[in-house]
């Protein structure tokens, strides 16, 4: 079992990896050929989505930050995860009139 | 005078056995690792605490239902999510709704360290057969290797339950020790020209991307190994609610009162599984022997694949084989210790993000792994 | 070799059946609509991933215990909730804690057309009796048209056990739909100038008042459908714990982590319960068939007995019929249709909060008329 | 069955109706009595509560607001709601009381 | 017609009792209570409301289940939590994880005074035996006079699970009754010199000290008492995770989404669990009248015992005994009435930090003599 | 019963309560040995963890606001709880160092 085993899972994340090898290409197919006639800037965002160096070297920063465990960061990114949305088919957007009226009161 | 000898004999005391002191001290040396150094004290804590109950010694089956293994207990009834399999789904999802496949989806190539780094999963199965284990024992215990947790309770919990403590708690304590487990395996199996490859900066990923990857992954994992399907469904569907973008409150609840919640029972249960009278058996020592030299083998898996693709990769495009140890899971420590070697071997040398990739992927291929062992042994 | 063989034999290849195909188109569809255009997709993620996970193909019965439908598989654990009929009353304690009531209580009449439009349920009730269905059956088929999600499983969970599935997956496609089921039969009913009747404002409403609707409105519905106690007990619970201001932070607790849980597990099961092998019969398709008409029947209860109270009500106090459709509750898709349609003849014209007083009594008109119909059948 | 089900929905929901539009003149009666002796002014809040014209205005542009889907709005409200209370009977004010003394720390 | 008398037979009309009539004041009179003057709205509006769902007449075993008590209804499964004892534990998680035992750890020898503040349950006990109470029943009824709502769920849960409504339901009336119980027994029993005693402030307390308090009170309760350990070992756990400082995001859902939705599961229940034709009862009666003298002994207890410690004391180390009357728990009811009364006797003498320390050592307490009483009854 | 189990009850919390006065004393030993060479300062900090003057009438304070009922204070305090760290072995600091990045895009 422990060859057929291994090899099969070889397969199944070898055939993730050419799909997801493949799917870019067609979509980006699909993207070029949306923006064929808005000319170059088109053109340059797309060839443009490799990340440039100075991401990088924040990336880098951040990494140190991380190194040294400041902990600031984690905090700031939880309040802004914790601004969610609402339930959306019961109080949804319609609520939030009723809300507002509320506040006009 | 009666009264008092039958309270006697109920207490911990008449009951104590040096097992259950060996255990306190295993329990009480977990939640010290857990908050001086901060290993995994999500997990170890609670599984720290729960051996400690597990272990005050008290009369089983005296009427009192106390015990984990006892029908009527509190901690039976919570034990049952670890037990029918519920609680590592249910963690995958919370899991899904908090992991970002972007390392993974723009090099899809590093999926394959993740494949590779599933070895020790196989050759500990081997090793287990060879000591005298049952198939579906073996197999539980060589899922130590795939490095994650949930899988490794979900895959015993079905194969062998009579397992899932020690399984569980070797699996944990590894993933704690990576650090110090995987460096000396990385500097053997490695040069230090490979250490210092640099690797291209990973492109972005769009949003359409992200979004048909669980989809897709879904599919194709399910169709080669549906015994996944309860893992990898929840974890994908997990990963959907984040990135549909649409679904945010759901994800929200999944990363953090849901999977809180499981985590907490799920920790103490299966630490008070580790009750001295039913754990301290020579199973659990060889169990803990093989889970280490499972981990040896799956880091080693993922780095020589590393260095076996790169005789087919071109110059520029080389992979630094130190990423291939993160692929054995234990997200994200081992992507951690990947960082922090590569940064010895070069200062400049960034390898977390690429890391990442493997680590996600490495997942992926102990689910697999655990659904095709079930579709064999069951 | 052998291993070979039995890995063929147990992965979705060898066990693919054109049913199951045409479900994960459909799982995918439904994933499309909620992310693309943003249908209900709260419920339409789960429910078109678990449409997936449940269609992937497996061999049942096999041992590896996968299917939603055999014993000991997470699915069916998690599937209880919905089969023993827990899992809807716990949505209406969230949803009860996130609605409000004021506009019903503000302006009572309103109410009526909540009850009016539960025609469709009745209707279709004849329908499918004609057709075939058993009693039970044909009133769970009936309560689509209620166009509310957990009654419709709450009512064919005890009901019709095996059509929960797609009584729900019906009833959750409608409700995504309203906009587009609804608006003709709207124009068809009212002429141009009852859509333009213009309503006065609400008045605003007491705490007091606000404290008591739930207790009362409790009692009343309680006495006379106790059927509908386990629905609208929870719904009315969660609207007093949120009213009464005394106990805020159960109703944030309710309306937040404990709904979306609930939500997300009765999504994913009643998704998988789809399963092609158990699905796709000839009582499926008819249910979808009479949930359409259901649907319709519904709207155009509310429309018309809008115009109905018109006939005894003075200038200045009449309805405009728009907002009748509201009442088959869908809330709040189908209010913000009113809302639209309204719109569409007078821009200034705006109609949404008076069609929040019957969207909300059609919630309870519905539960009543499952309590009844209970009462009748079992 | 249908008849007398649609019939008792009917009925139900009617005596729901029946009940809050009497609830509210019984109420109102009760208040106008506390009142009685405080004057016009009470009355003249009595009065009042219907939603006057720039309230409704207001709703209008959170109806604007709603179906241009803006979800700022939704953000804004959120937060607020998240400033929640304690558990009363455990942590509740004496707590507090407690965390409010580290403070000083 | 036929329909109208079957409807009629099953709506509320046909099945009520005076006693329905009865318990449904009661509820109401909950639900007031705990919006006008804020006692425990927490647990009375759940339990007030679920008293009345509890008592809309319905049809027992008619086939609808509908009654908690009938197999397959929704009340009746979420009340297994209370009746397999799962609840209370988990609702000590989050108490753990919300409770701070700095004052406790802080001046230890106030720690008594909970131990003497459990007197009522033991002298109630033997009450309760002399009016004809089983052992059983007596040992469930004196728990009343731990104060404390999950305490006593649990015992009787194990114990006498026929009158876990009426215990639980006396328990926190009169826990919501402490200002009005315990000040006249608090004036009688202590002298005026007394009440104006002041204490020492209390030491700060390190993180060390608080770390190793959870692991030592369990292993040490859990020896003397194992039966306290379902109880007690969550509420440590809890406290564990709060105090550790690695694991605040467990601690944060332990004592928010957790303890909220168990809370409202618990007390929605609990009020179901007294419907008129099962509660009503001469036992349920006896109960509240044992329940309310239980308590007296407590807080005479504990004030007795600060007085006997005083003649130990030297000068300017004296305890004011009114810290002793929170010693019975209740909290934070039981502290802040010591606070009060302290001020009437003195107005700048502040008693709320002193008595924090009986009050949460009465929690320890009564969980002690509830784990005993089942070594001894089961 | 009752007798013994009173007492049981007695000793389990007098149990308690000695450790807890043995407890600070051994760990003070290890604090002061520790800081031994660092001299006075050190010995003046242990002395100090008597709650001064000043806390005592923070606390007072913060009990009339307490006994007052005011809600605001209890909202201040769980906006700072709400603040939370993430799931440590599985988004932790390494994700966020991802997060990072995305902003930086
Ligand atoms: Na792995
Ligand atoms: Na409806
Ligand atoms: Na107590």
């Amino acid at each position: 079992m422990a060859v057929t085993g291994y090899s099969v899972v070889f397969l199944s994340l070898f055939l993730l990896a050419l799909l997801f090898s493949v799917i870019p290409k067609v979509l980006s197919w699909n993207i070029r050929r949306t923006f064929d006639d808005e000319g170059d800037e088109a053109k340059k965002a797309l060839a443009g989505n490799m990340i440039p160096g100075e991401v990088s070297a924040a990336i880098s920063v951040a990494i140190s930050l991380y190194l040294n465990e400041l902990h600031d960061q984690d905090t700031a990114i939880l309040t802004i995860k914790k601004v969610g949305k609402s339930y959306t088919p019961w109080n949804s957007k319609i609520y939030n009139v009723i809300n507002f009226k509320g506040f006009q009161r | 005078m009666d009264g008092l000898v039958q309270f006697l004999d109920y207490s911990g005391f008449s009951n104590i056995t040096p097992g259950h002191l060996l255990m306190i001290l295993v329990g009480m040396l977990f939640i010290y690792l857990a908050i001086r150094f901060e290993y995994q004290p999500i997990l170890l804590v609670p599984i720290g605490f729960g051996i400690l109950i597990g272990n005050t010694p008290f009369i089983e089956h005296g009427g009192m239902a106390l015990g984990i293994y006892e029908d009527g207990s509190v901690m039976n009834y919570l034990y049952q999510g670890v037990l029918k399999g519920v609680f590592p789904p249910l963690i995958f999802l919370g899991i899904g709704a908090m992991t970002d496949f972007s390392p993974l989806i723009s090099n899809p190539k590093l999926i394959l360290l993740g494949a590779a780094a599933q070895l020790g999963i196989f050759m500990t199965y081997i090793g287990a057969i060879s000591l005298g284990f049952t198939n579906p024992e073996a197999a539980s215990i060589g899922i130590i290797g795939g490095a994650d947790g949930p899988t490794a309770i979900y895959l015993s919990s079905r194969l062998a339950p009579h397992l899932v403590g020690s399984i569980a708690i070797a699996a944990y304590t590894y993933m704690a020790l990576v650090p110090l487990i995987q460096p000396p395996i990385m500097r053997l199996l490695t040069t230090q020209k490979e250490r210092r490859i640099k690797m291209k900066p990973p492109r972005s990923v769009t949003r359409m991307e992200k979004v048909m990857f669980p989809v897709f992954a879904l599919l194709l994992t399910g169709f080669i190994s549906p015994g996944s399907l309860p893992l990898l469904g929840m974890l994908f569907l997990g990963n959907l609610l984040k990135e549909s973008m649409v679904t945010k409150r759901l994800a929200d609840t999944a990363r953090n009162a849901m999977i809180d919640i499981v985590t907490i029972i799920l920790g103490v249960t299966i630490g008070a599984s580790t009750q001295a009278t039913t754990f301290l058996t020579r199973s659990s020592v060889l169990i803990f022997i093989l889970g280490a030299t499972a981990f040896m083998f799956s880091t080693a898996g993922g780095i020589l694949f590393a260095r076996f693709m790169n005789l087919f990769l071109r110059e520029g495009n080389k992979i630094n084989p130190l990423i291939g140890a993160a692929g054995v899971a234990a997200v994200p420590e081992s992507a951690r210790v990947a960082q922090i070697e590569g940064l010895k071997a070069d200062p400049t040398n960034h390898l977390i993000m690429h890391a990442m990739a493997p680590n996600v992927a490495g997942v992926i291929g102990s689910a697999v792994a655990a659904g095709i062992m079930m579709s064999f042994l069951l």
